[in-house]
């Protein structure tokens, strides 16, 4: 697992502070990155992840927008064809609905249809996940989608970490580049350097060893994961849990890999299960492994619902260590 | 506003005439500024799921825009609905019951503070997209012409969402076909935490003009001028005339959501100038004492609306969350 | 196969007419139907599907709008949710980006969010399908992300015969529905009774029978699969067709039937392969027929590539019926 | 359009007190006329792959505004595209080959007519989405404010555009942070098949003025007046004043593409007079002889033109086309 250990300079901090982090690096290091969008700047964003970044940088390079994503985003994508590194704030995923054609139509296809010649280094921040009680509108996780497309990289960081690498090597990449943050986990702790690093695309990781059985899982759903693979080890069932990272590229060789070892496989992510991630991961592992796997791989992702406000009906819709524990025993022939 | 001056000066008259009806406006305004209240203070005690947005210091604009209306014209909200859903005439407990996701909700929890709507009388609910509704709107206002009724389609939204190009693309054809809906704009000079000059360049009515569309502006805090205007474009709707657009400006006494309580967007100073000189219930309590409404027959409406609210709270907090398996109900008809 | 049989009264006419009599016949008999886009009226759309409905329903029913995709799709929506049924007609499917926000964040949620109160029968036609020398935002294949999304219903129908059954069952559902037309086929000819009927959503129809592999194929992919089976049959290889129809609701039945049948699977669709239609149709295959499959399913999708202008290039995108062919004899142990 | 009439006055003096510019817009704006002709033909003749979207026409409105530029300012184009390329000052034979799909072409025979692009004079490329490039262009202008260049972009759009709302959204953003862009509104009067008076509500120099932005109606025929306002906009831009809204009329003197060729839109007449009264070229080549230019050089141009044109379409021909390999290339950078 590529988390630090505990080396000289490493402190613990929260999700949010990664991603201020990484922003406030990538700012002073190169002149030509800013950040746009609703209420990033005075108010630090709604999620208060960038509070005080416009101090340091100026409201010339930490920009409030008005209420207009399609707007801004075909700005931002402009600005980034043009030799400036973009980075823009969707402030809820659900939004990503108003910026498609600006992410898909335009960004994700400039340098092809130009033959190669135009670049688009822009990067799109927004957020996934459910269980804040925002009902339908503002807790869905839509990385499905963009990482349907050609032409768009997706990273779906899951801890501090990953979070501030990924989010460097996402500004630094010629390519669009959409970074799903877990709105649910900003305050979640983890060890980070002090000093500089990137995370390189495509490049899965081993957030828990294990031989029994393997549970893939994305963003919101890793920290899920860990939880049952406790559990599931003091029922003596050793589960690797394995986050991709990035969707875009994907890394299949280690996703495969580790299916070939356990024979076991579990799926899980937070968007919609169907026609969404677990059905491509799903498929990958089973066209790499499908001799040596003892199962179908098993999905879990969200329940094919709107996402409903009631606490009592939200927590059903979404996957949890539970129902992870559940798939992992019947794998395991525990029940 | 002169021009709206003017008519104020009317409305009061027919005020002292015949006082009833802007004592049911009174009534109703209340009803909003203390469910709002009671809004702010279950979440403040931990009994509401989620966050809320308040309506409380706006209440002039949906009460003044709603007396126009029948109960089968149609209304679309936004993630500040709650006046509007209430000034429609929804009933107090079942919109806190929905506010707390039990099965007694006007949308049986599933909706929630941003979603709550009310069929039964075409509120066709609130929108957390900004500017989402405004299309739907539109649409409701085509459908009305399109069945030969006389409806029409009020469309409220913020200030902030004339960010949005939905509007205009709507606002566009609701001229062209000559449509009954009303946009009605509450300016209440901030997009969350950043004011709208900051957002917003040129002149206000000059967008809904760009597009044919009548606009006007208006004191959102007077509930006697809201309601002159919109009276005005309500009757021009029902007319087939075609869309109007007003703007009233307005202030929310409470932050964005139950959650914003720092506020460092705006001053003290600012925030008690309105509450203290442009509060819209004051103002409305003032015109009915010097209409000579007995001060009793106020403080009887107040009594009355308070208890109201407080059942309702009462209501919805002992009412039952909706049954597991109502999650995979009603995702398709 | 549940095309009609020359029965009397059954015609040979094209997708494109088969369409216009769909709409036809629902504005005769539902004084609530209407259809509205751009250029649908006059011109009879860009590709001349509806020429001549709007002589005979007038332009009050048959309407042309502004070039705003989001804005009458919306104004649809409203329509849908106070007693009329908008057939909205977006021209190219690419132009879904455009309307994501009304489709997915409202149109879908009306019913869920209102607990069952309020309704949203809104049809919206578009298309799909490269080829047609119309480059990267003319040329897309987007209905995986319709699909991922409760609410919506997704048909995507592959003859005259289905077109017309679907749509017409289509503009008599109570939910939001988006159906694909494939662009390249509207002059695709096929049996047509002449009396009215209607193909339920959610029932995969046997394109052709077969025994020895399966191949899924959906709207234009069909074609390509029945001339694969053609070229398969010559060398002895019995391929069985099977047309989803509708992948929402998706008729999963019908499929592991098949796959547990003949052991092996091919699931062909244009639209992109990562993330896609595919993976889905894949995972439940193998979900359902694991213990009877030879080898995993096959995936056959579109290149992960913006679609290129050139027809050199463009052609090497789309899954076709050689490439087909090639991984039944592969699945098949022919080389 | 007086003030756009003494502006002309002006520019036909500077006409006559040197010609050579106007010569040398006469060439471009004849070179555009030709190619297109060129590009008709390639398909009737069936040797393009899929449509195209001529330009013909509206040459005046193309060469008029990049006079005005320079190799280094930003300019995003349309689905009707090949005249802003070669007005940028684009090469035919590599225009031709992009439409050919040849690796020659700008865009290795990637993008086609549709997303042509010239990166080295910073022409950001045609766009098939109907007001796709608002934002692009508008982003480019903000880029070049931020590097402290005096760059300007200018936004190249079809009247049907006014349609989309992402227009409305850029322009406000424009205006709020006085952006150096330049709005060209190119009204030919039809949406495809559709009059713009049948999709287009109110007054067109409305729109652009509600977001705070000056803007001009132009005689899209006249090059000289075309370039008198673009002057201007272009100069207010490099100022750092903010950004422009021209609109110009015009007309296309083919179908809406190469295939739209029976036209029951609109009538013949009406065809016949703007070819016959209102052809760009005509009117530029009648203010040069007036200007006692040699009608000689007038015709040496043409057979230039000619011949460049021709040497073009067979340098496309004889290209060849991209490698397969080609297909999996720059996907991504
Ligand atoms: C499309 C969209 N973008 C952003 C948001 C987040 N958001 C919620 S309310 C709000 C401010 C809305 O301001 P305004 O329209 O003036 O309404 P007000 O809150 O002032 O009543 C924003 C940006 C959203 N809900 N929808
Ligand atoms: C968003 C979008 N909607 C529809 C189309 C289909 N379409 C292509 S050109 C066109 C008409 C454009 O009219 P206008 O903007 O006036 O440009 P013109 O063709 O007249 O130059 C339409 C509707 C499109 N390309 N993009
Ligand atoms: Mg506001
Ligand atoms: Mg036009």
């Amino acid at each position: 697992m590529s988390t630090p250990s505990a080396a000289v300079g490493t402190r613990e901090i929260t999700l949010g502070q990664a991603i201020k982090e990484a922003l406030a690096e990538e700012l002073r290091r190169d002149p030509t990155v800013f950040v746009m969008g609703e209420d990033v700047a005075e108010a630090g964003t709604a999620f208060k992840v960038l509070t005080g970044l416009v101090d340091e940088f100026g409201p010339e390079r930490v920009i409030d927008t008005p209420i207009s994503e399609a707007g801004f985003t075909g700005i931002g994508l402009g600005a980034a064809m043009t030799g400036l590194r973009p980075v823009v704030d969707i402030m809820f995923g659900d939004f990503l609905t108003l910026v498609m054609d600006q992410l898909v139509n335009q960004a994700a296809k400039v340098h092809y249809m130009s033959g190669g010649k135009l670049k688009a280094p822009l990067v799109v921040r927004t957020t996934l996940g459910a269980t804040r009680r925002s009902a339908a509108q503002h807790s869905q996780s839509l990385h499905a989608w963009v990482s349907h497309v050609p032409g768009l990289k997706v990273a779906l960081p899951s801890t501090p970490y990953d979070a501030k690498g990924l989010l460097k090597t996402a500004i630094r990449d010629d390519n669009p580049v959409v970074i799903f943050e877990d709105k649910m986990n900003y305050q979640q702790r983890g060890p980070v350097p002090e000093g500089e690093y990137t995370i390189p695309f495509g490049v899965a990781d081993i957030k828990r060893p294990g031989e029994d059985v393997t549970i893939v899982a994305t963003s919101s759903m890793v920290l899920a994961a860990l939880e049952a693979a406790e559990q599931l080890a003091r029922e003596g069932i050793s589960a690797e849990v394995v986050d991709p990272r990035t969707t875009v590229p994907l890394d299949e060789e280690t996703l495969v890999r580790s299916a070939i070892k356990t024979s076991r496989v579990i799926v899980v992510d937070e968007g919609y299960e169907r026609y969404g991630l677990t059905a491509e991961l799903a498929s990958v592992i089973t066209a790499g492994a499908f001799y040596h796997l003892d199962a179908p791989v098993k999905r879990i992702g969200a329940m094919h619902v709107p996402i409903p406000f009631s606490p009592v009906l939200e927590d059903l819709t979404v996957p949890n260590a539970a129902a992870i524990v559940e798939a992992a025993r019947e794998l395991c022939g525990r029940r | 506003m002169e021009e709206d001056g003017r008519v104020t000066e009317a409305m009061a008259e027919a005020l002292r005439a015949d006082p009833e009806p802007w004592l049911a406006a009174y009534r109703r305004m209340l009803t909003i500024r203390h469910f709002e209240e009671q809004v702010d203070d279950l979440y403040r005690s931990a009994r509401m799921p989620g966050l809320a947005h308040l309506y409380a210091g706006e209440e002039a604009v949906a009460v003044g825009v709603c007396m126009a209306l029948r109960d089968d014209d149609y209304l679309t909200s936004t993630h500040r609905g709650h006046g509007h859903c209430l000034a429609k005439g929804a009933s107090v407990d079942r919109m806190f019951a929905e506010l707390l996701g039990k099965e007694a909700g006007y949308c049986r929890g599933k909706g929630g503070s941003m979603h709550i709507a009310d069929q039964e009388r075409n509120n066709l609910g609130a929108n957390a997209i900004v500017g989402g509704s405004a299309g739907i709107a539109t649409g409701a206002a085509f459908s009305a012409r399109r069945r030969g009724t006389d409806q029409v389609a009020v469309c409220f939204f913020g200030e902030g969402a004339l960010g949005q190009g939905l509007l205009y693309e709507a606002m566009n054809m609701a001229s062209l076909w000559r449509l009954p809906v009303i946009y009605v704009c509450e300016n209440n000079l901030y997009n969350e935490y950043t004011s709208y000059r900051e957002t917003t360049a040129g002149e206000l009515t000059a967008r809904p003009r760009a597009f044919g569309i009548p606009s006007r502006e208006v004191d959102g805090q007077d509930v006697l001028a809201v309601h002159a205007a919109a009276r005005e474009a309500v009757e021009r709707g029902r007319r087939g005339d075609g869309p109007s657009f007003l703007i009233c400006h307005t202030y929310r006494f409470y932050g964005h959501h139950v959650g914003d309580v720092d506020r460092a967007y705006r001053t003290r100073e600012e925030e008690r100038a309105w509450r203290e000189q442009r509060d819209p219930i004051r103002l409305l309590a003032g015109h009915l004492l010097e209409a000579g409404v007995d001060p009793a027959r106020l403080e009887r409406i107040q009594e009355e609306v308070m208890t109201e609210v407080r059942r309702g709270v009462d209501f919805a907090l002992e009412a039952p969350y909706p049954d597991p398996s109502e999650v995979s109900q009603h995702v398709y008809a």
